[in-house]
């Protein structure tokens, strides 16, 4: 990725984050009508982290997620139809429904796959670095987990087997301030978790993680610094879910005003605002992009209730290769 | 009696429980604030307040690890997992510190220990969510393990559990936690080690475990009508195991089959067939066989997570089968 | 043929397998510098330098998951455990992860990882150094579990699970470190799956693994003495099982006995009698038993080590007892 | 406790330290004769250590142990011939000589346990923390670990809950620059233990773990804010074992003169001098005290032999209460 923003890439990240929003609330209704198989965990009001992320990535990197991964996918360019499909339970999905929203996974794109273990894509993430340095692939890792998981001893493990082998890793933590129903402070030490990379002596950085261009630029210069062999970052990327922890969730903890407040800085809104405030774009041609993507999504969902549930003898294969 | 749902039974055990004996105390995560992801723990941090209703970070490891240093000091820990998929993180406490610190100081010490988890798929959540992993504990000597199938059973066991002074693995099924039964309004125990028949018969015994007992009796009705009569038995705690019972009805019925939640290999299920063997094998009319879930993983979709998960009809049709022969 | 050792032979196979593919290399601790705690790795940071053979910090998890993630993007990881027992800090990674990856993604992805760890005591370690968990993994899909009894066995099946495509874990004995047997001087693989009559015999069927095979045989010849034929089996894959071959054996003597350095209850011992149950009843003359370690932790002190651990009489003592039926 | 520093305090714990390095130079031997069962971890060279550190200990406070843990043993007080027995596996013991060295505890004595598992105790530290709180006792449980503990992910979890918690609890990492084959740096990221503090909030603080003086300090003060109900410190004494990792290890990786150079640091010898340089004991008053130490130690080892190992029946007890 180059440094310098370009206006295509604006108005690609907006369509990005247009995309998981629109996608993650045609969930909500999908959910309603009985179409999803098991659970998801929106994105919602996050968009920012995973666009401006992904967005610093070479086509050769790696990207490691968690239970709340559709964004990160989004991101990164799989596509919509085979995630919806998956997130369906129907067979042309990505893991042909065996492993629904939670287990989304595409090789291809260097995505390594959503996880439902609370820290359990971080050392994979690690291993992953570690092997394409054995492959003598120069690719960057990025490590996508929630602040709740930053608590696992996984993290630490992690953070600390990267940086004593100074592996192509950028930690991300989306900190949505909530893990299920425990608030940030009252399980997490020290207050931040940025500050934590000092424990490894590696940079670590709090991000606005409802600012695209802010979430881009940390991160690509982490990438560049990986690249560099210079070892992993960590950031904290600070954000928050509108929605509840799933869409299982019918007891909401949170306080409605913290929501109402993290909602008045919409990263999309925020986005969009800037984009004509700097005649980036005018209004229309953001109207445009939201049509365009109203359509892909349509798409993605006629895609996945087209595809069939899988026969159930496709449940006695592939567990072993 | 009351109709009581299997959740609100747990939570009446946790609440009597922490109401007689103050240093009965709960920790996992979200039990506090939200009352547990299943709502077993409604309601406690009201009564009993944050130093005995404890929401931790996610940290699995330290929290069993946190009960294992609490039960030693002489408090009651009763401990929550969200999912037992996630007592993964926390073998080596619970294995090699829980199981092991009586035996190792030669009984200076014990670890009065209560771990609560949900096992088993049924809602779609996939393999890191679904598993029934009760064998590997079953495996491990020092502690023991609980599973019970009925609201009246979980809370007498849970009860038990939490005044036992050992480490207790407490497992219970989510399809369970909304289905009622009666449960006594007086005080309600029911000790560990002693088994249950739900159900009685003459022709062939059926040890089923958890969710599985609801399907077993289901089969059993549907097979009484063509006149077979099949005798449930519910161990209801897997170690230690109440074998008296189980062979006693082998004796009478000379046909056993096994259900259970956890997979076949080196599971549950094969322990009781071994059992069996060891000490009923001239008693035995045609080979015991076992209802298990299919050999992998759990998967999402709801066609194949049926497919793999054991069935009402899959244990009619293999007591046909232990019948046959 | 040479005489070699079976660390030695396992030695041979990891520096074999990494001339052949540059992507196989091996982590864990102590496994540079030192060579391993048991001379395993001997050498190879030698040969292979430091990006090949990477001495960890002590971080079993991250350790596993480590090898998950560099065997997702195609390299071939073999890690090292010191003890079996610390697995049960890496249980998320390798029961979560590497066995249902693949499962998961409906074989999109697949995990070449191979995970070496010595179980069983004998040197007054005590329980947390001294278990043998292989029942777990046997218990779990996704994961294959292999046990080499000989040198060659070693070299042949270590050389097969670092080339297969799934996670294989690969447990090693401690005291057979040290014995030596004839390995061949060329090639040698042994595949994974296949199991190995070790010694013929008519009268009874003995299904050993791991160290007890060497046990077995010692059994078979005292019983040949008296004219009693022990025909000794080792499944040297305990997952897949070879279970052909034990069917066979079994039609031929109508019994069997079953001997594990892991506990019976839910063991691999009970999963073999289960399933020779299920697939054979008609052919038993006699109940199947086992002999497995008694059901406690492992103690320390020589006396009490000995008589929790399976021995030579042991073994005799349940063939006669089997044969007594 | 008293803070300052009594005469009879510091015979005391020359005395102790002495006890510990003799303790210790004898299992050498008795394992030569091949009379040890199992493994033992010297503590030989780190005696200031768990000096120091126990003598900051209240008779309600509770201590957890490592592999390498007889030094903490007899620092806190336990009976030297009790232990002896125990790690040559007789039956007067402390575990009846089903533990070993690894394993030995007493409760009598708070001290919950020696562990074979690195970083097993720590998160049992803070259990028992939690356990005297909700108890109603002031109890300060002294948790003891090696720098090679502190890469474990128990380490991680067991200090963000004790912070967030506020638990009565003393984090001692023994930095004695080695675990196993890995000297510290090399698998250690961030340079410092003590440096891993400030992830948590908590205070961190190096300390020279040859000086029996400046650990006692250092562990008193965090004791004191413990029971003054200000959460956790964490601690890191550096030192150096003299021993081979365990009394089976053959191969000795480290440097020669690097083991020569901590020698010379002798945390006994040096002790001794300032105590008769400060002229707190003569010479002779010294030398009585190392008389009494040796004949303490041949008690223990008379004592010890004269247990008899257990009879195999008692391998059969004990595994549930
Ligand atoms: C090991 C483990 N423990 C607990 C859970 C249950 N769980 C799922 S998501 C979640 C909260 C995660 O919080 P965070 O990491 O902050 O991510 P967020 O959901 O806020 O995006 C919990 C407790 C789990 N899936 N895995
Ligand atoms: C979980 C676990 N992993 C590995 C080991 C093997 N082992 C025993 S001691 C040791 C080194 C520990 O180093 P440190 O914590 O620095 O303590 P030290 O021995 O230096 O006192 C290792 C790797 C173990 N006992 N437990
Ligand atoms: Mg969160
Ligand atoms: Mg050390």
């Amino acid at each position: 990725m180059q440094d310098d923003i370009s206006r295509e890439d604006r108005l690609d990240w907006y369509r990005r984050m247009c995309l998981i929003r629109g996608f993650e609330e045609e969930i909500h209704n999908l959910n309603k009508a009985g179409l999803v198989q098991g659970t998801a965990h929106l994105y919602i009001g996050m968009e920012a982290i995973a666009v401006g992320a992904c967005s610093a990535m070479n086509s050769a990197d790696l990207l490691t997620s968690t239970h709340r991964g559709h964004g990160h996918c989004i991101a990164r360019g799989l596509d919509t139809g085979r995630m919806m499909a998956e997130i369906l339970g129907r067979v042309d999905g990505y893991c042909g429904g065996k492993g629904g929203s939670m287990h989304i996974t595409d090789v291809s794109r260097g995505m390594l796959g959503a996880d439902g273990i609370v820290g359990g894509g971080i050392p994979i993430a690690v291993g992953a670095a570690l092997g394409v340095r054995l492959k003598g692939d120069l690719s960057v890792v990025l490590c996508f987990f929630g602040e709740g998981a930053s608590n696992q001893g996984s993290f630490h493990e992690s953070l600390n087997l990267a940086a004593v082998r100074r592996l192509a890793v950028v930690f991300i933590c989306e900190n949505n301030l909530w893990a299920l129903s425990a608030p940030f402070a009252e399980v997490t030490a020290g207050g931040s978790v940025a500050n934590r990379a000092g424990a490894y002596g590696i940079p670590g950085e709090k991000v606005d993680g409802n600012d695209v261009e802010a979430v881009f630029k940390a991160v690509n210069e982490a990438a560049k610094r990986a690249r560099a062999g210079l070892g992993p970052s960590l950031l904290e990327c600070v954000s928050y879910r509108w929605e509840g922890h799933s869409i299982f969730t019918r007891q909401e903890i949170r306080p409605a005003e913290e929501i109402q407040q993290w909602k008045q800085r919409d990263p999309i809104n925020r986005y969009r605002a800037r984009l004509i405030e700097a005649k980036t774009a005018a209004s229309e041609v953001l109207g445009q992009i939201e049509l365009q993507v109203s359509e892909q999504i349509s798409k993605a969902i006629q895609f996945a209730k087209n595809s069939s549930l899988p026969d159930s003898e496709t449940a006695f294969r592939n567990t072993y290769a | 009696m009351r109709q009581t749902s299997y959740a609100e039974a747990l939570n009446e055990a946790l609440r009597e429980e922490m109401r007689r004996d103050p240093l009965v105390f709960v920790l996992g995560e979200d039990v506090g604030r939200m009352g547990g992801l299943f709502k077993v723990t409604q309601a406690l941090l009201e009564e009993f307040g944050p130093e005995r209703v404890i929401d931790t970070p996610i940290s699995e490891a330290a929290i069993a690890g946190a009960g294992v240093g609490s039960a030693l000091v002489g408090t009651r820990p009763v401990i929550e997992f969200q999912f037992n998929d996630f007592m993964t993180i926390a073998m080596d406490q619970i294995v090699n510190h829980a199981a092991k610190l009586r035996y190792m100081t030669n009984g200076m010490v014990s670890v009065p220990l209560v771990i609560r988890a949900p096992v088993c798929g049924g809602i779609s959540l996939g393999a890191q969510h679904s598993q029934s992993l009760e064998s590997w504990f079953v495996h491990t000597p020092g502690l023991k393990v609980v599973m019970p199938s009925t609201p009246a059973d979980a809370k007498g066991l849970l009860k038990s559990a939490i005044r036992d002074d050992n480490p207790v693995l407490f497992f219970e099924h989510r399809l369970l936690y909304a289905q009622t039964g009666e449960v006594p309004d007086e005080e309600h125990l029911v000790a560990l080690g002693v088994a249950d028949v739900k159900r009685t018969g003459t022709d062939l015994t059926l040890v089923a475990t958890g969710r599985t007992v609801s399907l077993a009796l289901r089969a059993a009705e549907k097979l009484s009508e063509e006149g077979i009569e099949v005798e449930v038995i519910d161990p209801r705690t897997l170690k230690p195991l109440d074998t008296h019972l189980i062979f006693q009805s082998v004796r009478k019925t000379n046909r056993l089959l096994v259900a259970s939640d956890g997979w076949s290999a080196c599971g549950y299920a094969s322990e009781v067939m071994a059992t069996v063997m060891e000490h009923c094998f001239f008693d035995l009319d045609a080979p015991i066989q076992r209802v298990c879930p299919k050999d992998v993983p759990m998967p999402v979709a709801g066609p194949l997570q049926k497919a793999v998960m054991v069935s009402e009809e899959d244990i009619v049709s293999n007591c046909r089968r232990v019948l046959a022969t």
